[in-house]
C-alpha cells in the first residue's frame, strides 16, 4: 500500500499498463511531452518512449484512431480531456466502438479505453462542468465505470484497459489531488463491474457513483446523528450494472434514494428507480427519492453552483426527510 | 483467351483474387473480368433488391468498379482496407467469396457477418476487408488508428481508406488528414470523387472542387486521376503505397469517376442534366476496356462471370438465414457484461 | 383537413413557416434542390429561393450556423438527415445551442429547429438505427418532440419552430409514407409540450412515443379482446415533459407500462418509471413494465431486427401478463 | 500628451472605445493605452484569482493584446465578435465595461452575465461580444452562422471569429472555411498563432506550421501577420472586413503573437525552453510601442489606466454577488417549458 492521491493512482495504473501490456498505447493532447494537464500521465512519455505521444486538438481522430488501431490489435488508452469535448466526436464510441464486436460477430474488436473525467468545480463554466455518463451508459457496447477513491482509479482503470471491449472511465477532477489514500497496487486486475457497499446501514439504501460517493458518505453520518442508518453503495460501474447489490441492501432497507450530479431528468439515476420499480417495488416501504442536480445549465460562480449542485448538508437533510417517511 | 485467374473460379468459395497478382503482369481482359465481376455481382444485388429478397439501401459502385480492381491490384495481402457504404466492390476486390457477400445482404448465417451489418457496414476481416462505414468519413480517422498500429507492428502494411467527394467536407476527413500527416502514418487516403453526394453536387456546396488540394496544407502530396481506368488507379495507388511503407507518410489520391446507377437502388435521378447519364456511360471502365478487346473472348469471360454469380448468388439464396436466438450474442467478449 | 402522409404533413409546416415568418431559414444536406432524401422538403427551395439551401456534409458546420443564425436574429430550421449523424457535431446542440439563453440571461437565444428522424427499419445498419431522443432529453435547456401522426407531424413542428428555444423535432422514417391522414393546416400553432391520450382505458397506462404509438394502439386492441382494457398515452414531448398527463391516468390504471423503440437501459422510459416510483408510488398496484428493445445493436437483417424490436404481438403479451398481475 | 480617449474614462461605465474609430486616425500612444488598459485589467484579474476573488481556470491574453485592439479598430459597431475562452481582452476591445467584466469573473449580479458565463464563457452582446467559447473550434461554424444572418439581413456587417492555432486541427474549422467559402459568407478567421496549445507546441502536432495556407483548398485568402503590432492587425483585418462587406466571402489571417502568461493562471510554463521567455517578452506589443513614446506620456497613460482599472475592480468587488435565487431563471423563455 502506498499513499498517494487519485491522479498518482491512475499514474500508476498506467505505468504498469505499459510495463506488463506491451500491446498498449497512451495519447491524447497534452499527455506525453508535459504529462497532461492535471500531471495524471507524467513520466510515462520517458520511460516508454513513442507508445505514448500528444495529439493534435482534434477528438475525432483521437478516438477514431484508437478504434482503428484497437481492431489491428493494439489497446490504445486516450485521454478525452474533459466529458464535455467527447461531443464533437461521439460518433466514434456511439457509433463506431460499439459496434465493431456485434457486427462482425466477434471477428473484429475494439478494446480500447477512454479517459476522462467531468463534473463541476467552483468557477468552471457550463461548457466545461457537465456529467454525461448517461449518454455513454445508454449505449450498449460500451463499459462504463466512475472511480470514486484513488484505489479505484487505480484499479477500475486497469480493469477496462484489461477489458476487450471499448471502455469508458470517467473521472473526477475534484477528486485528483484532494487526498492521499493507501493504494495497493499489485493486486490481479479483477474484470469490470460491480458495486461496493462502502458504509453499512438498516434504513435506506443510497445509491451513487464518482465524487457524490463522498458526499454521500458524509451525509450519512449526519443522518445517522439523527437516527437514520444509511447504507451507501457505491456503484462504480454503470455498465455493466449490479444491480444485484443494490437489490440486496434493498431487501435490508425498503428505502432507496439515488444520488447524483448529472442533472435529473435522464440522469442514470433514473434507471436505478426503474429497475426498481420493475423488479423489486414490493421492497419499496417509500418513495424513491432521487438527489441531483434540477435540470439547470451550470453556472460558473461558485456560489451559483452551490446552489444547483446536492451539497453533504442537501443529501443529509434529504436522508432524514427519506427516513422519517 | 487471355485471362490469367483473377477469378478463383475453382475454389470453394470464389471470389476475386486480386491481392497476389500485380497490375503490369495481367492482360486488360483479366481487368475486365475484375470489374465485370464486380458490376454482374451487384446487377445482380440489384434484381435481389427489386424481387425484395434483400431489403434496405444499397448503394452500389457500378460504373466505380476500377478504382476498386486498381487499388487491390497495387496492395498485398495484410494491408488494412476500409471503405464507405458503397462497398461491396471493396470487398470483393480484398477476396471476399462473392457467396459470402450475397449472403451478407441476404441475411443468411453465411453471409460475411451474418447479416449484422448488411449491405451498408459488413467487413471481412479474413481477407482484409477492415469494413465498410456508414457514417460518412469516419472510416479515415479509424484508417489512422490502423495505420499507427501497422507502423507500430512494423508489418509494412500501407492501410488504404476510401471515401467520397461529399466526405472531404466533413471534419473527421480534416483531422485525419492532419493526424496522419503529423504523425507520418502509412496510410492512402483515396477519394471516390463520382461528383455528387446523394441528390446533390459536390461543386454546389464547396468553392473549389479539385480535392486532391485538400491536403497541401498538410504537406501530403495529392493526386487527382482518371479514375475509370484500372491501370492508372493501381499506379497511383502503388506509389501512395510505396510511400507509406517507406515510412514516408500518406498520400490522397482523387480518382475522378461517375457512379451510373445512382446513390441508392430506388435513386430516380432526377438530378441528371440531359444527355449526363449517356455521356458518363460511354466513358465507364467496362466500356471503355472493352472498346480494345476482342469480342469472343469478352464473350467467354461474361459467360463464366455470369455463371459464377448464378451459383454464389443461389449458395446465399438456399443457405439459412441468420440464427435469430443468437441475435444478442457478441455485444461482449464476455456474457457477465450484458447486465 | 387534407389527406396526406407524414412526409407531406412535414412539408406543408414548413411551407406554412417559411411563408408567415420571414426569419426563417432552410438548409442542410440534399434539402433544397431537390427536395431532401425524403422529399419532405420538396418545392420549398423553388417557392423560399435562398432561403432555402443544401449544404456541404458538415454536420458541425450545419449545427453550429444555426446557433449563430438563431443568436443574430434568424430562426434557422435545419435537417440532420439521421440522428444517427448527430454524434457528429452533437457540441453544437449540448454545449452550444442549449447554453446560449442561459449563460447571457437571455441577451443571446438560440430559437433554432432540428429536424431529424430515427429508428430501425428492415435491413438499417446498425449506424443507421439508433433511437437517440435520450441524449436530449437529458439536456436541459433543449426541447425535444417525437411527433407520432401526420397532424402532429405538422403540429409539433410548427411549434418547434415557434418556439423561442433550441428544438429537435425528431420523426421516425417508418411513418412517412405508410400511409395518409386527414391533417388540419391552419390552426393555431400551440406552444410545445403537452401529452395526449390516444385510448381510453381502465386497466392499464401504456406511454409511448413516435412510431411505438400506433403498435401500441393495436396492442390495446388485441389485450381487449382478453379482456384487458388500455389507456394509451401518446408523449408527443419528452422536453417540457407532461407527467400530469400520466399520473392522471396511472390514477385511474394504476399500472404502468412504457413502450420505446431505444434499447432499455438508460431510455426515456426509465425517467417515466422513475417520476412514478418517486412521485405517484401509491398509485401503482403492480410494477413498471419496459417494453423496449433490449441492450443490443442493430443488426441489419430484418428477421433479427425482428427478434429485437417489439412488436404489436410482443407488446400484447406483455399487456396481457401486466393486466393479469 | 497625445491620446484622444479610447479609454472612455469620463463615461459612467468605463470602457474601451474602438470601434467608432479608426486605427490611421489614432497616435501610437492611443494604441498602446488601449492594449495598456487590457493589459492591467488582466493583471488586476490575475491578483483576484490569486487572492481567491476569482476562481475557477482564468486564461490570460497578456503578451497579445495587439491582436483584439488591432481588431477592434478596424471593425464597425455592429460587427459580431465570436472570441475563445482566451476573450477577456476581446470583450474589452469590443468596448465591454472593464466593471462588468471584472463582476462576472467575481460572480457578480453586475457581471456581463450576473457570473454565469465566468472568464471563459460569457458574452456582451450590447457591445457586439458574441461571446468566448470553451470548446476549441465550435465558434467557427457559429460565426458563419452569424454571417448568414447578416448577409441575409443584408446589414453589412462583417463577423470576426477568433479561435488559436491549436483549433485548426479541430475538424469544425475546417468545416467552417468550407461552408463560410461555400456560401461567400461575409466572416473573418483569425487564428491566434501563439505557437503553443496548452503545453503542446503546434508544431510537434502539424506536418506544416504554416495556419495561413489552410485556407487555401478552399480558396479563402490566407495572410500570416505580426500580430504583435495592432496596426498591422488592424490593416488586415480591415482588408478581410472589406472583402467581406463586398461579398467576396471570407478571408483567414494568420496573426503571429505570443502569450507571455501561460496557457491559465496557475500553469508553470515548463515547457518554455531557456531564455524563451526573455526573447518573446523583449518584442511584446506593449514594450515594442513603448520604445519610442516619451516616457512622460507613457506614464500619465500608465497613471489613467491603473487608476480605472483600480475603480472598476473596486466597483465590481463591492457589488453584490449574483442573486442564487434567480439561478433557474433563462434556462427557457417560457416558464412552462422547465416541467
Ligand atoms: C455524417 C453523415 N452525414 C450524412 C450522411 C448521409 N449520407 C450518406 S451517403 C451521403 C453522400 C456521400 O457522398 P460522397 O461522400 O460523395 O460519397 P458517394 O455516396 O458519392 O460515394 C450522405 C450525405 C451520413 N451517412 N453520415
Ligand atoms: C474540443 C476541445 N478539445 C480540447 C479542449 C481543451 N483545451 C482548451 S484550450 C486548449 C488549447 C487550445 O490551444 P489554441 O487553440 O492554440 O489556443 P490558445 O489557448 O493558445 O489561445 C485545449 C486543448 C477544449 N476546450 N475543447
Ligand atoms: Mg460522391
Ligand atoms: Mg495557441
Amino acid at each position: 500500500m502506498r499513499e498517494m492521491t487519485y491522479a498518482q493512482a491512475i499514474n500508476a495504473a498506467l505505468d504498469r499498463a505499459l510495463g506488463e501490456r506491451a500491446e498498449t498505447l497512451l495519447y491524447g493532447e497534452d499527455v506525453a511531452k508535459w504529462g497532461g494537464i492535471f500531471g495524471c500521465t507524467k513520466g510515462l512519455a520517458t520511460k516508454y518512449g513513442d507508445r505514448v505521444f500528444d495529439t493534435p486538438i482534434s477528438e475525432s481522430a483521437i478516438l477514431g484512431s484508437a478504434v482503428g488501431a484497437a481492431m489491428l490489435g493494439q489497446r490504445p488508452i486516450v485521454e478525452i480531456m474533459w466529458i464535455d469535448f467527447a461531443l464533437v466526436a461521439l460518433d466514434q464510441l456511439v457509433n463506431q466502438a460499439a459496434n465493431v464486436r456485434y457486427v462482425s460477430r466477434g471477428a473484429l474488436t475494439a478494446p480500447l479505453t477512454v479517459r476522462t473525467q467531468q463534473g463541476a468545480m467552483p468557477g468552471s463554466c457550463a461548457q466545461h462542468s457537465q456529467n454525461l455518463e448517461a449518454f455513454f451508459a445508454h449505449t450498449p457496447g460500451l463499459v462504463v465505470g466512475l472511480p470514486a477513491t484513488a484505489q479505484d482509479a487505480h484499479d477500475m482503470l486497469l480493469s477496462a484497459i484489461w477489458c476487450d471491449d471499448p471502455a469508458i472511465v470517467i473521472e473526477n477532477r475534484t477528486l485528483y489531488f484532494d487526498r492521499t489514500e493507501p493504494v495497493a497496487l499489485d493486486s490481479p486486475v479483477a474484470p469490470v463491474g460491480g458495486a461496493r457497499v462502502v458504509r453499512e446501514g438498516a434504513d435506506i439504501t443510497v445509491v451513487t457513483w464518482s465524487a457524490m460517493v463522498r458526499k454521500a458518505l458524509a451525509a450519512a453520518e449526519s443522518a445517522a446523528s439523527e437516527g437514520v442508518d444509511v447504507e451507501v453503495i457505491d456503484l462504480r460501474w454503470l455498465r455493466p450494472l449490479d444491480m444485484h447489490t443494490v437489490l440486496s441492501s434493498l431487501a435490508k432497507t425498503s428505502r432507496l434514494m439515488v444520488v447524483h450530479e448529472a442533472n435529473r431528468t435522464g440522469g442514470f439515476g433514473a434507471e436505478i428507480a426503474a429497475r426498481v420499480a420493475e423488479d423489486a417495488l414490493d421492497l419499496l416501504d417509500a418513495p424513491v427519492r432521487r438527489v441531483a442536480v434540477p435540470d439547470s445549465r451550470i453556472p460558473a460562480a461558485p456560489h451559483l453552483q452551490q446552489a444547483l449542485i446536492p451539497t453533504k448538508e442537501h443529501i443529509a437533510r434529504e436522508l432524514v426527510m427519506l427516513g422519517k417517511f | 483467351m487471355t485471362a490469367i485467374g483473377v477469378l478463383s473460379g475453382v475454389a470453394a468459395e470464389p471470389g476475386l483474387a486480386l491481392r497476389e497478382r500485380h497490375c503490369r503482369a495481367l492482360q486488360d481482359l483479366d481487368l475486365y473480368e475484375a470489374m465485370l465481376a464486380i458490376r454482374v455481382f451487384e446487377e445482380r444485388v440489384r434484381e435481389l433488391r427489386l424481387d425484395g429478397d434483400v431489403v434496405g439501401s444499397v448503394h452500389l459502385e457500378i460504373g466505380q468498379e476500377a478504382i476498386p480492381v486498381g487499388a487491390l491490384l497495387a496492395l498485398r495481402p495484410g494491408d488494412p482496407v476500409f471503405s464507405t457504404y458503397r462497398g461491396h466492390g471493396w470487398a470483393l476486390a480484398c477476396g471476399s467469396p462473392f457467396a459470402a457477400v450475397f449472403g451478407e445482404l441476404l441475411g443468411r448465417e453465411t453471409g460475411v457477418n451474418g447479416g449484422r451489418g448488411g449491405s451498408a457496414y459488413f467487413s471481412d476481416v479474413a481477407h482484409g476487408f477492415y469494413g465498410e462505414n456508414s457514417i460518412v468519413g469516419a472510416g479515415a480517422p479509424i484508417a489512422c488508428g490502423a495505420a499507427l498500429a501497422a507502423k507500430r507492428a512494423k508489418s509494412g502494411a500501407a492501410v488504404l481508406t476510401v471515401f467520397g467527394d461529399g466526405a472531404m467536407n466533413q471534419g473527421s476527413v480534416s483531422e485525419a488528414l492532419n493526424f496522419a500527416a503529423a504523425l507520418k502514418l502509412p496510410v492512402i487516403f483515396l477519394c471516390e470523387n463520382n461528383r455528387y453526394s446523394e441528390l446533390t453536387l459536390l461543386a454546389d456546396v464547396v468553392p473549389s472542387d479539385q480535392l486532391y488540394e485538400r491536403g497541401g496544407p498538410y504537406r501530403i502530396p495529392g493526386v487527382r486521376i482518371d479514375g475509370n481506368d484500372a491501370r492508372t488507379v493501381a499506379a497511383a495507388v502503388a506509389e501512395a503505397a510505396d510511400r507509406a511503407r517507406a515510412g514516408d507518410g500518406p498520400s490522397l489520391i482523387e480518382a475522378m469517376t461517375e457512379r451510373i446507377a445512382g446513390h441508392y437502388i430506388g435513386d430516380h435521378e432526377q438530378y441528371r442534366g440531359p444527355g449526363e447519364l449517356e455521356r458518363i456511360c460511354a466513358d465507364e471502365p467496362l466500356v471503355r476496356l472493352a472498346r480494345n478487346l476482342p469480342t469472343a473472348d469478352l464473350r467467354e469471360v461474361q459467360g463464366r462471370v455470369a455463371h459464377l454469380m448464378r451459383r454464389a448468388s443461389t449458395s446465399a439464396l438456399e443457405a439459412d438465414l441468420a440464427d435469430a436466438s443468437a441475435v444478442r450474442d457478441h455485444l461482449y467478449a464476455d456474457g457477465a457484461l450484458y447486465a
